[in-house]
């Protein structure tokens, strides 16, 4: 029972990944006063993306075309490892939250590679500046979760989450406000949002994500895309779940699972809102300042980790 | 036999030698310096029949021979003809001049006594008057060794030195034991002989034999 | 009839060369053969002595006499000895001396050996004086050979700084002689070293402290200790190489070997406390001045030399250190000689083909005598003391001794210097060994086979390095006995 | 073990034909080293010590001494798996010395010896025979590091080697003879009953003089400079020798001194060991980024995972302390389990460096690219490999980085305050220095084996012949199979510790289940369900849009440029132009040398004639640390030299004085 519910959190997620980033721009879009396109608009364009032939540079090596392969295979198992609805999960063993990280840096890593393989000036523009973001901002995702970890006393995500169900109190500890600032800033970061990176533009000047899957076309996109989207969907389900884990299933009952989904949808359309103002409210950064702001969300999760060592 | 008197000429002809050895530093000319040393060496002669007489060591009949023969007659005359072939020229003002120096040998000869006290105090020999100027003459000639630029003054310092040991030797001990007085004689004429082969070397190599002009290896 | 077949053959060999005139191939062969000779008689020695039998002694008034101390020194003396005069100019080979210089070469060098085995094995002080003077006078014969500024300027002042310093431990040796005098009388063999040690517990301390004072310095001129080293780079780098060698290898030892002698004598009147003190500051302030004097250095002969003094001033602070350190200093001592001499040897090979004796003129040694190189690159590796060469062993007991006798801020000193001395040697040696070779300098080892004897000594460091013969064990510690009691 | 090592020492020097030698040197060493393993394995296994004691050898030492415990073992296997790889591969590297560049002899005699010698160095039981060892393995090692000592630049290396390394012998030297405190005897069983009965001062200074002798083997912040110098040198095979095993030796015998022999001690020595671990892995890896000759980027990647190493070393020592046991072997585990996985995949990259030099003929990464498609089998062992040393799931890299991260966060168990700060910090670095590991292996194996072809060299490059690409094979193997089974190993690296300085039998924490787990359970993993995972779904993706018949057609056409047509590797971004982003992140640390000279038309400045841009960076610890102390060396060396000045009359003067002062003191002091 518990496998199956492990499988539909993961289904869920990946099912539910297009549909949140189309609501973001959707909300966006509204708050800039346009129309803009419906919320599931994301989904016909992978359907689009994933009918037509791809275009590969022929400067590429097999790297290239493996490497669409590998970044969705490896946020999909990540999706397996984060509790989105209920806990504990049975994978929740496989991996704590080291594994959730470097799995996520090895589709970075693979990415910036394939930005790398055709040789533009555009793609390794692209998978540099991607990986100075990436080199910052992984580590303090890890540190920020493991503010958490001491409070919860494991590493291990679904039992982090049992625990601050078990005493909430722990929620609005310092070092857990702390983190959340800085698991933020990384999300913004990491999913390729302003004010690091502008999902929307096409000047690829400014581009950091977009310039690195510049030469991708056809089903290799519509992978990236995705995985992309599921990337975004892990960190709103991080920052939902670890900091205000209310709601989330612990026994299997049907009203229980109910009451979390809803609880999870209504966290999520909150973050995506906050998004959504903010993206709307502040410009891009220049490149060179955004290490900066990586830095001070940096120093946030240090603090914050140190905080819990002590006050623990 | 008469101790006192012994003492008394022990330490006479001592002083007298060590008196040869300070007349040494005054002088400029190397005629001079050989003559000071022969006469040094006379006494010395004279010096060590007095203590095979006086101290019943008749060995030292023997040395005193071997010494007359070789300090006295042969190793002056060879340094004369030396300074001849190598043209004699005087003695350039040496490092230290002549007034300083004395002021040294002096300052010398106080130290040897300082430092001989022990001595003097450890034996009852009636020649231990003597020792202390032994001592200082061992000094005088390092110190004419160190202090004179030509290759043969030198050479005449240092046999100053060995005149200075002889001394102490025959008043110390009244001569050491024969077979290693005699290897001493051996060393000292060869020394004297290798050290003029050099100063030969010099002269041919440098057109000179100021000790000045061998300073080209270093460090 | 032992000390005959010791003595004799150097003698004899110097009479050849005096008059067979002009020289002869034929002479240097067998000189160097009669040299084997003599080996064996300090080898029989060295049996005999660990057989445990009384130190033989000869002559009237016993004026010879060999134990343990004196016998290591003998089959060092005569074992470099043999290898200098096989690796002597005028053996066939062509080489830059006209006849009259290799019969002068050949009469002093034997006269030199001579003299050596004289001073180690002389009961005498009084004639061990005699002798290590005498070395003086025969190598300042053979330094000049060829008549140039600098071989008569290094020689005049070898001659006179060694003369004066050498006479300065007359005194030493008239002051002990005239306390031991003023005390039992005049006997015939009272400067006998025997004699002198059963009386020394009564003899005046003050007086010995004098004496010490005297003998040190004087002895130390000739055993280069610094500051009285300063002919040492000199002679070292103006004479023949087997001279050199000889020099550097076993002279430096003998004088060593007298100062032992004497401080025994001294330790037993007022304790080792005084000369182990001295020996420990002038052995530091050596090993100081010549590590430093090695980090710029333009001549590799010259480089040589201070490592000489570098080692001169280890066994020092050995000999400083009570009996483990004496233990070490003398097995330093033995590795120091093997490695020095070869060191030496083919340096003079070196010379003889790149014709300088400058750093910078000399690299792509390897290429060029692959031999010579590789061997030379064992005695470096030997000399700055790295494994697997005896000197490694040798030092590393000597800095134990150190710890032991709780001097450990010293022996930190040490190691420092070593260090810098360590690096500075391999820096030049580098510069030596590789790089392409200069232009003019012809390829090729010259004949292979002259290399031969140096196996011996390169095989002698690497057994020292990875073991401790028996024999050798057996003579070390009875050196100790006789030594540091 | 001795008698193959012998032999293929033997055979190098008498092999007759070059290629037969070069077979016979690797037989030799592959069969020493695989006798090795066997040996370690077994005394892992079984538990009982191996002894050998000759009292002929070393008799001043008190006997060549050998004991082999788990410890010792565990680094006897260590060589093995590095070595067997390596000897493999420079059968086939050496070819290119056949020219006479180098002596093929001397190269394969000192191999040879080298891995015996630093085989020992893991059995020696008594001060002397270790230190003889160790300086052996110095000795050989350096002779392999000259191997191409016709340039210049080798020699440099190999005299700053030689040298850094004999510092440390010193220190080491008067580490052991401290601790032997007075007593001969050198004996590590009597070391270790003595150890409890020295003053803490000299405990204290025996530590600090081992951390410093056995770091500049290690090559930890700021002794690391000889790494960068002498591993571009030395012949690939050797560096992927030097740096994946024998930097090993310096954690060994950190590990053997201050655990086994000394028993541990104050907190402050696992601090001092985290602290400096932090700071090699950062400056490591920052200098790292810095680099673009290959081999010298993989040497600070060296210094950067010593410093791993080190922090899983400190921070157990610092749990020793405290009593955690459990804590404390876990810290250690990690450690050791680091150093083999290091072992492993250092080893990869300098091989494949190695090739990618035999084809190209460079070692400057600006110069390579394209190169997956010239030597496909050593770009995938390439890859491998950085991704193993980027520490990126299921690769051992990883493993060993979790158990590392997991120790550091044991800290919370720590009772003092002002300790417990040390680790938060520890972890925030260890984790910045991986993900800029991540970057930095991003830019080697993209800007090397990507993109179009930068040379000519490059373009002409071809793949290395069988043995050399067996030789990595090997490696990578062992990379994927010790990240996806460390539940074999852990348990085992347990027992290894086990009565170590007082360490507890771990079997009941470390379990042999797949999953890796903590003491009380702190966290949990387990890379071989990973690992499973990711390739259920690697398969399960594309045949999901195989089944749902999606469009797979494909068009090779040019990149896009703009509309520019035509593409030049002049387009393609450089490993400089990579880097430039982080360089200003971290200019604070690097403060680099920029110079910007613009010259414009004389008519106006609107146009410019031409750019140049010069952009340098040399480590402070180079100017700050070094250069000082080499110039002092040097000016008191010409203050000495003075004293040899030439003048006859001065030198007398010296005696005059020396007697004179001597007899003053003798007379009245």
């Amino acid at each position: 029972m518990e496998y199956v519910l492990e499988v539909s959190q993961a289904v869920f997620a990946l099912a539910l990944a297009p549909l949140v980033v189309g609501f973001v721009r959707w909300l966006k879009a509204r708050m800039q006063n346009r129309r803009g396109a419906p919320p599931w608009q994301p989904y016909f364009e992978l359907v689009k993306l994933f009918g037509k032939e791809v275009v590969v540079s022929q400067q590429a090596s097999w790297l290239f075309r493996c490497v669409p392969y590998i970044v969705f295979a490896s946020t999909l198992t990540v999706t397996f490892l984060v509790p989105f609805f209920f806990v504990p999960g049975p994978l929740d063993r496989v991996g704590d939250l080291l594994a959730v990280v470097y799995l996520l840096l090895l589709g970075t890593f693979f990415l910036a590679l394939a930005g790398l393989d055709p040789g533009t000036a555009f793609g390794g523009m692209g998978s540099s500046r991607e990986m100075t973001v990436a080199a910052i901002a992984e580590p303090t995702i890890a540190v920020a979760i493991f503010s958490l970890a001491l409070g919860a006393g494991s590493t291990n995500l679904g039992r982090i989450v049992t625990q601050a169900l078990g005493n909430p109190a722990t929620a609005i500890s310092p070092g857990h406000l702390l983190a959340f600032a800085a698991l933020f800033i990384v999300a913004l970061a990491e999913t390729g949002r302003l004010p690091v990176d502008n999902p929307a533009t096409h000047l690829e000047l400014t581009m950091i994500h977009e310039a690195m899957i510049l030469e991708y076309s056809g089903r290799y996109l519509a992978l990236i895309e995705w995985a992309a989207a599921l990337k975004f969907m892990i960190f709103l389900a991080l920052l939902a779940n670890l900091f205000v884990p209310w709601g989330v299933a612990t026994d299997i009952t049907p009203v229980a699972l109910a009451v979390a989904l809803i609880a999870l949808l209504l966290k999520l359309g909150l973050l995506s809102l906050l998004i959504a103002i903010i993206e709307t409210r502040v410009a891009k950064l220049r490149l060179f300042r955004v290490p900066e702001l990586l830095g001070v969300s940096f120093v946030l999760a240090l603090l914050a980790v140190t905080s819990s060592f002590l006050l623990r | 036999m008469n101790v006192a008197l012994f003492s008394q000429l022990t330490t006479l002809g001592s002083s007298v030698v060590l008196l040869f050895g300070i007349v040494l530093l005054c002088r400029r000319s190397l005629h001079a310096y050989i003559e000071a040393f022969r006469w040094q060496s006379l006494v010395l002669t004279a010096l060590l029949v007095v203590v095979g007489q006086f101290g019943d060591a008749p060995e030292l009949y023997v040395v005193a021979v071997v010494f007359f023969a070789l300090k006295v007659v042969f190793i002056p005359r060879y340094l004369e003809r030396l300074a001849k072939r190598v043209g004699a020229e005087p003695e350039s003002e040496p490092y230290v001049n002549i007034t300083s120096s004395l002021v040294i040998a002096a300052l010398l000869v106080l130290l040897a006594y300082a430092v001989m006290r022990p001595l003097v105090l450890a034996s009852q020999l009636p020649t231990r008057g003597g020792l202390p100027l032994a001592m200082g003459l061992i000094f005088v000639g390092l110190f004419i060794v160190i202090t004179r630029k030509k290759a043969l003054t030198q050479v005449v310092g240092f046999l100053v030195l060995e005149n200075g040991i002889a001394l102490m030797a025959v008043l110390g001990t009244f001569g050491i034991p024969l077979i290693v007085e005699l290897g001493v004689f051996l060393d000292v004429m060869m020394g004297f002989l290798v050290m003029q082969v050099f100063v030969y070397h010099i002269h041919g190599t440098f057109e000179s034999i100021d000790v000045e002009q061998l300073n080209q290896l270093r460090h | 009839m032992n000390f005959i077949l010791l003595l004799f053959p150097s003698l004899l060999s110097a009479l050849l060369a005096t008059l067979v005139r002009p020289y002869r191939v034929i002479i240097g062969w067998a000189n160097a053969g009669l040299s084997l000779v003599s080996l064996g008689a300090a080898l029989a020695f060295a049996v005999t002595i660990l057989a445990g039998s009384e130190a033989p002694t000869f002559g009237p008034s016993e004026l010879l006499r060999a134990d343990s101390l004196s016998a290591l020194l003998m089959v060092c003396v005569a074992a470099v000895a043999t290898l200098a005069l096989f690796f002597s100019p005028g053996l066939g080979r062509e080489n830059q001396y006209d006849v009259a210089q290799l019969r002068r070469y050949h009469v002093f060098v034997n006269l030199f050996i001579f003299a050596m085995l004289l001073a180690v094995s002389a009961n005498n002080v009084g004639i061990m004086w005699v002798a290590v003077e005498a070395t003086t006078i025969f190598s300042a014969m053979v330094i000049p050979l060829a008549l140039t500024k600098a071989s008569v300027e290094a020689s005049w002042k070898y001659i006179l700084i060694s003369s004066v310093g050498i006479t300065l431990a007359f005194v030493g040796t008239v002051l002990a002689y005239f306390d031991f005098v003023a005390l039992s009388g005049r006997t015939d063999n009272a400067l006998n070293w025997p004699v002198l040690l059963s009386a020394a517990p009564r003899l005046h301390p003050e007086v010995m402290r004098l004496a010490f004072v005297f003998l040190l310095v004087g002895f130390g001129t000739k055993a280069g200790i610094a500051p009285m080293h300063t002919w040492l780079p000199d002679a070292h780098s103006e004479a023949p190489s087997p001279l050199s060698a000889m020099m550097s290898g076993v002279l430096l030892a003998v004088a060593l070997y007298a100062i032992t002698r004497w401080k025994v004598v001294v330790d037993a009147a007022l304790g080792p406390a005084f000369s182990n003190q001295l020996l420990l500051l002038l052995g530091l302030f050596s090993v100081l001045v010549a590590a430093f004097s090695l980090v710029i250095q333009r001549n590799y002969k010259r480089m040589l030399a201070y490592s000489s003094i570098e080692h001169t001033g280890l066994i020092c602070i050995g000999l400083g250190l009570g009996p483990l350190g004496v233990f070490a200093a003398f097995l330093h001592l033995v590795c120091h000689t093997a490695a020095k001499s070869m060191l030496f040897l083919l340096s003079g090979e070196v010379l003889h083909r790149y014709r300088s004796t400058e750093l910078e003129r000399v690299s792509g040694l390897l290429k060029v005598m692959p031999w010579t190189g590789a061997l030379f690159m064992g005695g470096v590796l030997a000399i700055v003391g790295l494994p697997p060469f005896g000197l490694f062993i040798s030092e590393f007991a000597l800095i134990r001794a150190g710890f032991a006798t709780g001097r450990p801020g010293l022996m930190a000193a040490v190691l420092a210097l070593l260090a810098v001395g360590f690096v500075a040697l391999l820096r030049h040696s580098n510069r030596m060994l590789y790089g392409a070779p200069p232009q003019g300098v012809t390829m090729g080892e010259g004949s292979r086979w002259r290399m031969a004897p140096l196996f011996v000594s390169v095989s002698v460091l690497v057994v020292l390095g990875l073991t401790l013969p028996a024999p050798l064990e057996a003579l070390l510690n009875q050196v100790v006995k006789v030594v540091a009691k | 073990m001795f008698i193959a090592y012998g032999l293929g020492a033997l055979a190098a020097l008498v092999s007759a034909r070059k290629s037969l030698g070069r077979g016979l040197v690797a037989l030799g060493a592959i069969a020493g080293a695989g006798a090795g393993l066997a040996l370690g394995a077994t005394v892992i296994v079984t538990g009982v010590p191996f002894t050998l004691f000759v009292p002929e050898l070393l008799p001043l030492g008190g006997g060549l001494a050998l004991r082999l415990d788990s410890l010792g073992a565990f680094f006897l296997v260590v060589i093995g798996v590095g070595a067997i790889p390596a000897a493999l591969y420079g059968a086939g590297y050496t070819a290119v010395y056949e020219d006479g560049r180098a002596s093929l002899r001397l190269l394969g005699m000192m191999f040879n010896l080298f891995l015996l010698t630093m085989s020992l160095v893991t059995l020696a039981d008594n001060v002397l025979t270790f230190l003889l060892m160790w300086e052996g393995m110095s000795l050989t090692s350096f002779f392999l590091v000259m191997t191409e000592a016709g340039e210049e630049r080798t020699r440099n290396a190999g005299l700053w080697y030689i040298g850094m390394t004999h510092a440390g012998l010193v220190m080491l030297l008067a580490a052991f003879l401290l601790l032997t405190g007075g007593t001969g005897s050198g004996a590590f069983a009597d070391l270790r009953s003595i150890a409890p009965s020295l003053t803490p001062a000299v405990r204290d200074i025996v530590f600090l003089l081992a951390f410093l002798g056995f770091g500049s083997k290690a090559g930890i912040v700021p002794l690391h400079v000889w790494l960068p110098r002498a591993h571009p040198a030395a012949p690939s095979h050797v560096s992927a020798l030097m740096s994946g095993v024998m930097i090993k030796m310096g954690v060994y015998g950190l590990l053997r001194l201050t655990l086994d022999l000394l028993g541990g001690g104050p907190a402050w020595w696992g601090g001092l060991v985290l602290a400096v671990g932090v700071v090699s892995a950062l400056l490591g890896v920052l200098y790292a980024l810095m680099e673009h000759d290959l081999k010298r980027l993989l040497a600070f990647h060296s210094v950067e995972n010593i410093g791993i190493i080190l922090i899983g070393i400190g921070a157990g020592l610092m749990f020793h302390r405290y009593g955690l046991m459990p804590l404390a072997a876990l810290g250690f585990i990690g450690g050791l389990y680091h150093v083999l996985n290091h072992a492993t995949f250092k080893g990869l990259l300098f091989l494949g460096a190695g090739s990618v030099l035999h084809a190209t003929h460079t070692c400057n990464m600006e110069e390579m690219g394209g190169l997956i498609k010239r030597m496909p089998w050593t770009a995938l062992f390439f890859l491998i490999g950085a991704a193993a040393i980027s520490a990126l799931p299921p690769l051992n890299g990883f493993a060993s980085e979790w158990l590392v991260f997991q120790s550091l966060l044991g800290g919370v168990n720590i009772p003092v305050p002002e300790v417990v700060v040390v680790m938060p910090v520890a972890v925030g670095l260890l984790a910045l220095t991986s993900g800029l590991a991540a970057a930095c292996f991003v830019k080697a194996f993209g800007i090397t084996f990507l993109a179009l072809p930068r040379s000519s060299e490059a373009a002409h490059a071809h793949e290395s012949p069988f043995s050399m690409q067996c030789g990595m094979g090997l490696l990578a193997v062992a990379c994927i199979g010790l990240g996806v089974a460390p539940f074999a190993v852990v348990p085992v690296l347990g027992g290894i510790l086990a009565g170590l300085g007082g360490l507890p039998d771990t079997r009941a924490e470390f379990t042999y289940s797949v999953f890796l787990q903590t003491p009380g359970v702190f966290g949990q993993m387990s890379p071989t369900l990973l690992a499973l995972g990711l390739l259920f779904l690697l398969g399960v993706v594309p045949s999901v849009m195989w089944l749902l018949r999606l469009n797979y057609r494909r068009r090779l056409s040019d990149s896009w440029g703009c509309g520019r047509v035509g593409q030049t590797a002049r387009m393609e971004y450089t490993a400089t132009a990579f880097a430039e982003p982080l360089k200003r992140v971290f200019a604070e640390i690097y403060r680099p040398m920029r110079e910007l000279t613009v010259d414009f038309h004389p008519g106006s400045k609107y146009f410019v004639q031409s750019i140049e841009y010069r952009s340098e960076i040399t480590p402070w610890f180079d100017q700050s640390l070094y250069r000082p102390f080499l110039e002092s060396a040097t000016f008191v060396a010409q203050q000495v030299r003075r004293l040899q000045a030439g003048s006859l009359h001065l030198y007398l003067l010296y005696i005059a004085v020396v007697l004179t002062l001597l007899l003053v003191v003798a007379r009245w002091f």
